[in-house]
């Protein structure tokens, strides 16, 4: 008997659960408006996303204490989509259609924005991405304030380059899209400079992959040939502390063989111990270690908000810091939240970065950019060795890959994420008429 | 005919029952999403549409992997397996019909393709651009994997703990191979970015509304297709072989045919799932393929209760709600709540929620028949159900 | 603002100029003259900004050929060598936080203190850094220690370079030890191919670099300048080839150890479960994050050592081994006693619940210390590698590789040898004569579970040191544990031994050909197919079975 | 559970085995062809231990035999051998005189009318006992014929039969997880029955049975063996002294002593066995 009132109890909770996810939005208060949070809290993302969630709070925060925006106050609202891609669809559709939110801060992995890509173009939300990416998208509804591969990879192999006279290059990277597109942008780049096809080998691992003994042992190989080598490496996450501590126990320094990354930053580094990796680079487009006022007072109001002095920041941190700021002066400007008067008020939007420039918004919905390469120190910071001269502006579609060479997006005058310049058309719009012509066959 | 032919195996009223409340959502749901107006206090938003559409897929899996957990005693660890291929099936059509509307115009070769530098399209890819084709591949690709595992898993006997572990690396090695962008799936992006469906926009309240009336149709089917195998004589052989599979083999029966029959017919269930749940998400990744996700839909089952058959649909659909509630209401600490849910599902409701909830109304039948001093009388309900065995 | 990480680890180069300083230090007296000559080329590398101006006053330090200035040049590659901002002065630094102690950049002598703020860092990159390092190999050739001669020498043979074919031949020489005499050999040979040397002397050169052997070998006549001389170049590309192939059989044994290693891991982390799973058929679904509790015990006790007991931090390993056995034993112990004792006979009921455990596990983990990795750092003896032939073993998969034997020898001994091992032998076969017998079994099988559960810790204390220490530590490893055990056998230990090596070398040797992904595909596939040929894995259990 | 039966099973009185009768023993004499089981000179091996060391034995049809001997004498191996379940290394093993059971597995010797009672009694136990003598019923093996299956008159017939045989028809809608372990041993039985065989393998039928029980067992296997062949593997000499049958005893994996219970039980090879040690 136990057991059946057990059970109806049971039933009763799970029902009450699910009239209250259905409930939420009803309680929304209309004086505040309020801004998506999509960042992974639990799950293999958590590591990197977490950060993002607090960042994005305390920008919150500290626009409030500014006045909030349009006389309004803002309210966070953060879910997590655990690190699940369909789920991102699924909490990005909750957050647009149920909490109503103004705009969406969020994502980290490809998969996740393409994941969500359907639901905000569908909803006509905004969509600030802050990681960097691989490039070939531009989408209406999506401002990326990361790096497309113009703004980091290839300023970083032109570094080792010029500077530390690399001939041989490998590229290692996690097997996804990401690693795919950017080495296959850098090997075009690097055939294109000269380099010998023998001289580039590309090695690709799993997600997650922690026994490196072999690949080090190959990459050692490879460096040995007498020319100077570097490995360019694209490996994601959770790969890379135990690919830092093979490189370090089979003594591959950074004077002989540089390692620079593109997905490794201060808070990868602080998983690891720096010691042995003095020297190897990565690319970004901001180092905590820069030396602004801006950056000085980021860094410490992020320590007074997070309470803790140990705390690093990195260059999602920066990107979701402009696209907010970007996002509040377009609102302003547009003098409502409206996606879309607030997407046609971002293009042209100029922000302050944290690095002493002023980042300004494309026309194809990418950034401009410094880009930065810095040096692993002891402390786990990088050491800016160097800078471009000028911002670099995203490039939605490179022009180091032939199918979309041809391809320009331009929202502001062309309306068109994917300009086909020599067809002198847009590819989006031919194709939306045709789903008509076919409606209308098959009727 | 068919209909007949399930009446004739005595489907019992709660069969019947859930067969009416499973279709009745399935039409309400979507007329209160269409027909009344944004305002209404009964509109259900769509949000809530895509939702339960996933939910019921959901559903119709765990049900899946009941009849082999369930009925036959075989604890597929792999399930996710089947799911995931039936999706990647649908998945694959729905990237051939998205057709010159990728974002490089390219008639035949999907996106992931063209930036890859992929020339042309891999033999494999051949005829997903036809639905029927589609539709035949989704029970078939699980179907065939699942008969072929089965064959040799079942022939070989292997069982038990065992047989778990390799259903587990089996879909842990479909992951890795999907992970792989040399494989042509699209890698670790999966694939998206669908734009219709049978030419209906996917991103339609309509489109949206019949996906969900297919799902709950489809769960349906299954419901009825489970039902009417567990009240025939196969289905006591199921369970039969579950009890005392050397006994089923000293009586004549071949039990590795009941298991490879049962295994295939449901994972042809989990491909369906998969094909109806990609078009409602709107993605396809390899992480379908995770070994996590396959010992959720153990769990979704076992918190529902197997060996019962509305038990996994009941624990399917209220696992993800919780999910779904937690994630927005308390995302840093949704974890605790859902491990803490396992844990006290398994110490107090061993037979899951229905499966407790009919134990406690056989006793009480019993109770009452006993009364009665009505002997021998055959209790009804849970008679055709098999009890969960341990 | 940051938290200054241990400035210094241990290395090499820094050990060996400290110990270079003492040495030298009879030799003052007579160096007074050239004091002041290298002080003002010390100057210079606080002079001017720019990596290419350091690089020169890295030189013009070099050419006093001072033996003092390699305490200056090493400082600097450790970014010790600070300007002070007021007087320009260039200062060796140590300590931490905002108060630093200076020292004088030739003596070495303390010379005060100051603020961090009133010092500038001079910065250095990769390049300077090889400057320095093609500096000192000059500079340490006629040190004292035959250790430190044969760093030099070593550091000659990467770096060949003509110029210094008269030194090297003065070291020849003047050198005693036999071992340091035959590496400069190497280095003169190595200079020789780079010089223009007629065509016997370089043949001779040529032979002398194909005995020495190795990648280097290989590197040097790649590398070496092209000779118009037919017999030179015929003599080149022998070598070259003779060389290959003694690599090619040397690589065959790295893989085999690469496998091994490999394997040493994967049975670290089975052999808790080998006994959770194995012995008391609880398929449990936290092993991998008693893995991880094991982890983040160690990382713990790193914080501690570093913030209060800095001089006991290469110990951190073996305090966190007992106490890690502790943290995952007590969770062991309390998740038998809360959850699993009512579970005993339902196998795969147990799945479900320590399922909702490691969930819980996890996320409490992420709550604690936060969702970022945490750094546990290589003690020094377990960084670096060392070479055996041309196998290259590194010091941590070494340990390891130990460390999972002995920890797999101990444990068999437990079982076999120990009264708790008897009883627990006892409870597993049968467990109503157990009772009987008057052993307490509730409490055998709690100790069981805390046991595993414990051992599963103690592999998270060796996997922190080559793996990330994160929440989803556990979730890494929790699929190629259920591997492992299946694959040799539920309930039997060597079987686990043997399937974790064995599975490793396979790996392994699949993984150049294959590609990694491929090849763990390929491992899985050959598991599902050996699982039919052998339904109860490599070591079949005789009677009692783990059946679901 | 009756103890007596359990103390019967240890053979340790020895007044049972007087008037012991002298017959020949060793290889089974007679043809191949007059025979419904017939084994010769198998043996099979576990990891070097010989479970079964050049066994021979035969059974006519008709014929009711008793196996008795010590544990680990291989009885069980026997039946596993003769079922298909455990191939042998060497040795013939035929049925009916010309169908050789080594190349056939469990379910295909099951359909040729080999039936099997375990030792430990094995029911479906999440079916009626109804339910579980209709699966048991001869004819319907086919996964698609049992799809559709209905239950005939015949059928229906066959199972009352059965359970009046048995003496279960009170319980037969019962759940067979709530039978006694006697009622169960009993099932079992009826469900050997149901298969219709000609050759019945009898595994310690009363082990655990309360005296009444065994008797009722033993009258049960008595009337059962009319009919068919029957092989009685049972430990209780009680119980075997009743069925009043041919008595083979093995040893080791191989015949030690056959006849009447009286000469096996009064010849001093097997008093040795049984209490040589």
């Amino acid at each position: 008997m136990n057991h059946i009132a057990r059970t109806f109890g049971f039933i009763a909770l799970g029902a009450a659960l699910t009239a209250t996810s259905a409930m939420t939005p009803a309680s929304a208060q209309e004086d505040t408006i309020k801004v998506g949070i999509l960042h992974s809290l639990s799950g293999t993302m958590a590591i990197s996303e977490t950060t993002l969630k607090d960042a994005m709070l305390m920008l919150i925060e500290a626009q409030n204490e500014k006045g909030g925006l349009l006389g309004k106050k803002l309210e966070a609202v953060v879910v997590d989509p655990a690190s699940d891609w369909p789920l991102f669809a699924e909490k990005a559709r909750q957050l647009i259609e149920q909490d109503e939110v103004a705009a969406v801060f969020g994502c980290w992995t490809s998969v996740s924005r393409k994941s969500v890509l359907p639901v905000f173009s569908e909803l006509n939300s905004i969509l600030f991405y802050p990681v960097q990416y691989e490039g070939e998208e531009s989408e209406r509804n999506v401002f990326y304030t990361g790096a497309a591969p113009n703004q980091q990879a290839i300023p970083a192999v032109d570094y080792l380059m010029n500077e530390e006279g690399v001939e041989r290059w490998v590229l290692e990277g996690t097997d996804y899209v990401y690693p795919r597109t950017t080495n296959k942008i850098l090997e075009q780049y690097l055939l294109d400079k000269g380099v010998a096809a023998e001289d580039i080998i590309v090695n690709y691992t799993p997600f997650g992959f922690s026994d490196w003994q072999t690949e080090v042992a190959r990459i050692k190989e490879f460096g040995s040939a007498g020319k100077k080598t570097a490995v360019v490496s694209t490996v994601n996450g959770d790969a890379n502390v135990p690919f830092y501590k093979e490189l370090a126990n089979q003594g591959i320094k950074a004077e002989d063989i540089p390692v620079v990354a593109f997905s490794v930053g201060e808070e990868e580094l602080a998983g690891i111990d720096t010691g042995p990796l003095v020297g190897h680079l990565a690319a970004w487009n901001y180092f905590q270690s820069v030396e602004t006022e801006a950056n000085a007072s980021f860094i410490e109001e992020w320590h007074a908000f997070t309470g803790d002095e140990a705390r690093v920041t990195n260059d999602p941190m920066e990107a979701h810091y402009i696209g907010f700021n970007m996002w509040i002066k377009a609102a302003e400007a547009a003098g409502t939240t409206d996606p879309d008067a607030v997407i046609a008020a971002l293009p042209g939007i100029e922000v302050p970065n944290l690095t002493g420039g002023i980042s300004k918004m494309l026309p194809n919905h990418h950034i401009t950019k410094p880009v930065l390469i810095g040096e692993i120190q002891e402390d786990g910071q990088f050491e800016v060795v160097s800078e471009t001269d000028d911002l670099v502006p995203g490039d939605a579609w490179s022009d180091f890959l032939p199918e979309s060479k041809k391809l320009k997006s331009d929202w502001v005058d062309l309306k068109c994420g994917n300009y086909d310049t020599e067809a002198e058309k847009c590819i989006a719009e031919t194709a939306m008429a045709e789903p008509a012509t076919e409606a209308a066959k098959s009727n | 005919m068919i209909t007949g032919y399930f009446l004739r195996q005595g489907l019992n009223r709660w069969i019947i029952a859930s067969l009416v409340v499973i279709l009745a959502i399935g039409i309400l749901v979507p007329a209160a999403n269409l027909l009344l107006p944004a305002g209404h206090p009964l509109h259900v938003p769509s949000y809530i549409v895509a939702l339960f559409g996933k939910y019921l897929c959901y559903a119709l899996l765990a049900l899946s992997l009941d009849l082999v957990w369930g009925y036959v005693g075989i604890l597929s660890l792999g399930h996710g397996a089947f799911f995931a291929l039936g999706g990647y099936a649908m998945g694959m059509y729905l990237m051939r019909q998205i057709g010159t509307r990728g974002v490089y115009g390219d008639p035949t070769l999907p996106d992931f393709m063209v930036f890859l530098n992929w020339k042309e399209l891999p033999w494999f890819w051949s005829g997903f651009d036809q639905f029927w084709f589609a539709a035949i591949m989704v029970m078939l690709a699980p179907g065939l994997l699942a008969f072929v595992f089965g064959w040799f898993a079942f022939r070989s006997r292997v069982t038990g703990v065992y047989l778990s572990i390799i259903t587990q690396a089996m879909t842990y090695a479909l992951m890795l191979a999907f992970f792989r962008n040399d494989m042509g799936f699209g890698g670790n992006n999966g694939l998206t970015d669908f734009k219709d469906i049978l030419g209906y926009s996917i991103q339609s309240d309509q489109t949206r509304a019949a996906l969900f009336l297919s799902s709950a149709v489809a769960l349906a089917l299954g419901v009825l297709l489970v039902g009417a195998l567990g009240a025939s004589r196969y289905g006591k052989l199921m369970v039969a072989v579950r009890d005392a599979e050397d006994r089923t083999r000293f009586l004549g029966y071949r039990p590795e045919f009941v298991k490879l029959f049962a295994f295939t017919a449901s994972a042809v269930m989990a491909g369906i799932a998969g094909a109806l749940y990609v078009p409602q998400v709107g993605i396809i990744n390899p992480g379908e393929f995770a070994p996590a996700n396959s010992i959720e839909i153990v769990i979704w089952t076992a918190v529902g209760g197997r060996g019962t058959i509305i038990g996994p649909i009941i624990g399917a659909i209220l696992v993800n709600a919780g999910k779904s509630a937690f994630t927005g209401l308390f995302p840093e600490y949704w974890l605790f709540a859902l491990g803490a849910l396992f844990i006290a599902v398994t110490l107090f409701l061993p037979k899951g929620i229905v499966g407790t909830a009919m134990h406690g109304w056989d006793a009480l039948q019993r109770l009452r028949a006993a009364r009665r001093h009505e002997e021998g009388r055959h209790d009804g309900p849970a008679a055709s159900q098999p009890e969960a065995a341990e | 603002m940051n938290v200054i990480k241990r400035m210094t680890v241990t290395r090499s180069i820094a050990a060996l100029f400290a110990v270079l300083a003492v040495l030298l230090s009879p030799s003052m007296a007579t160096a007074q003259d050239s004091d002041v000559a290298l002080r003002q080329a010390i100057a210079g590398l606080g002079a001017e900004k720019g990596y290419a101006r350091l690089r020169e006053a890295i030189n013009v330090v070099a050419q006093t050929g001072d033996p003092r200035a390699a305490r200056v040049l090493g400082a600097l590659t450790e970014g010790d060598v600070y300007r002070r901002a007021d007087d320009g002065a260039v200062v060796i630094v140590s300590g931490r936080g905002q108060q630093l102690t200076l020292h004088d950049p030739v003596t070495g002598e303390a010379i005060g203190t100051a603020p961090k703020s009133a010092l500038d860092k001079v910065r250095v990159n990769n390049s300077v850094r090889r400057s320095v390092r093609a500096a000192l190999g000059g500079l340490t050739l006629a040190a004292g220690d035959p250790d430190i001669r044969m760093t030099a020498a070593r550091t000659l043979i990467a770096t060949p370079d003509p110029d210094s074919l008269a030194a090297i031949e003065k070291a020849i020489s003047d050198e005693e030890d036999d071992a340091v005499r035959d590496a400069l050999e190497n280095a003169r040979a190595g200079a020789i191919l780079f010089s223009g040397a007629d065509p016997e002397t370089r043949i001779a050169a040529i032979e002398t670099i194909r005995n020495m052997g190795g990648q280097q070998a290989l590197s040097l006549l790649a590398r070496m300048p092209a000779s118009p001389d037919q017999g030179v170049l015929q003599a080149a590309e022998d070598a070259a080839a003779s060389v290959q192939k003694r690599l090619q059989y040397w690589g065959l044994g790295q893989n085999i150890w690469y496998g091994v290693s490999l394997g040493s891991v994967l049975l670290l982390a089975a052999i808790g479960l080998a006994i959770t799973f194995g012995v008391m058929g609880v398929i449990n679904m936290a092993h991998g994050e008693m893995v991880m509790l094991g982890a983040y015990t160690t990382f713990t006790v790193q914080e501690v050592m570093r913030t209060s007991f800095p001089g006991l931090l290469d110990w951190s390993l073996p305090i966190a081994l007992p106490l890690a056995f502790l943290v995952a034993g007590s969770v062991g112990f309390a998740l038998e006693r809360g959850v699993i004792r009512f579970l005993y006979g339902r196998p795969l009921e147990t799945l479900l619940a320590t399922w909702g455990v490691s969930l819980v596990l996890q996320q409490s983990v992420r709550t604690l210390f936060g969702p970022s990795n945490r750094e546990v750092s290589n003690p020094s003896f377990m960084s670096g590698a060392f070479q055996l032939g041309e196998i290259s073993v590194t010091w941590n998969r070494l340990y390891i590789v130990v460390f999972a034997l002995v920890v797999f020898a101990v444990l068999l001994y437990a079982i076999n040898r120990t009264s708790l091992g008897l009883r627990m032998r006892a409870v597993t076969q049968n467990r109503r004569m157990a009772a009987a017998m008057g052993i307490r079994t509730p409490w055998v099988d709690a100790l069981t579970f805390a046991l595993g559960s414990g051992i599963a810790g103690i592999a998270g204390v060796a996997l922190s040191q080559i793996d990330n220490v994160s929440p989803n530590l556990g979730q890494g490893y929790i699929i190629d544990s259920f591997m492992v055990v299946v694959f040799g056998g539920v309930g039997n230990l060597w079987g686990t031994l043997i399937a974790a090596l064995s599975l490793g070398v396979a790996n392994k040797f699949l993984e150049p050909f294959a590609g990694a992904v491929l090849g763990k595909i390929l491992v899985l596939v050959f598991i599902i197919l050996f699982i039919q040929r052998r339904p109860r894995g490599l070591f079949a259990l005789k009677g009692r079975a783990v059946d679901a | 559970m009756s103890e007596t039966a359990l103390a019967l099973a240890e053979p340790d009185e020895p007044d049972v085995m007087t008037g012991a009768e002298v017959a020949a023993s060793g290889k089974p004499a007679g043809h191949r062809e007059d025979t419904i089981l017939y084994l010769d000179g198998v043996s099979v091996s576990f990891d070097g231990f010989k479970a079964i060391n050049n066994l021979s034995f035969l059974l006519r049809e008709g014929e009711m035999r008793a196996v008795i001997g010590p544990n680990g004498a291989g009885k069980t191996t026997m039946m596993d051998i003769i079922t298909g379940k455990t191939r042998p290394d060497e040795g013939e093993v035929f049925f009916n005189g010309n169908v050789d059971l080594t190349r056939h597995d469990e379910p295909a010797i099951a359909t040729m009318g080999i039936g099997r009672k375990f030792q430990k009694p094995t029911v479906f136990e999440g079916h009626t006992v109804d339910d579980n003598l209709a699966l048991a019923l001869s004819g319907v093996r086919s996964i698609f014929a049992s799809l559709a299956h209905r239950r005939t008159i015949e059928e229906e017939r066959r199972i009352v039969e059965i359970l009046e045989t048995t003496r279960l028809s009170h319980l037969r809608h019962t759940s067979a997880a709530s039978l006694s372990h006697g009622q169960k041993q009993w099932l079992e039985i009826g469900m050997l029955l149901a298969q219709s065989p000609k050759v019945l393998l009898v595994d310690e039928p009363v082990a655990g049975m309360t005296d009444a029980e065994t008797a009722e067992t033993a009258r049960l296997l008595r009337d059962i063996a009319r009919s068919h062949s029957v092989v009685v593997v049972e430990h209780d000499m009680g119980f075997v002294r009743d069925l009043g049958v041919k008595v083979t005893c093995l040893h080791e994996g191989s015949v030690l002593s056959e006849g009447t219970i009286d000469h096996v039980s009064a010849d001093p090879k097997v008093i040795e066995v049984y209490l040589g040690r």
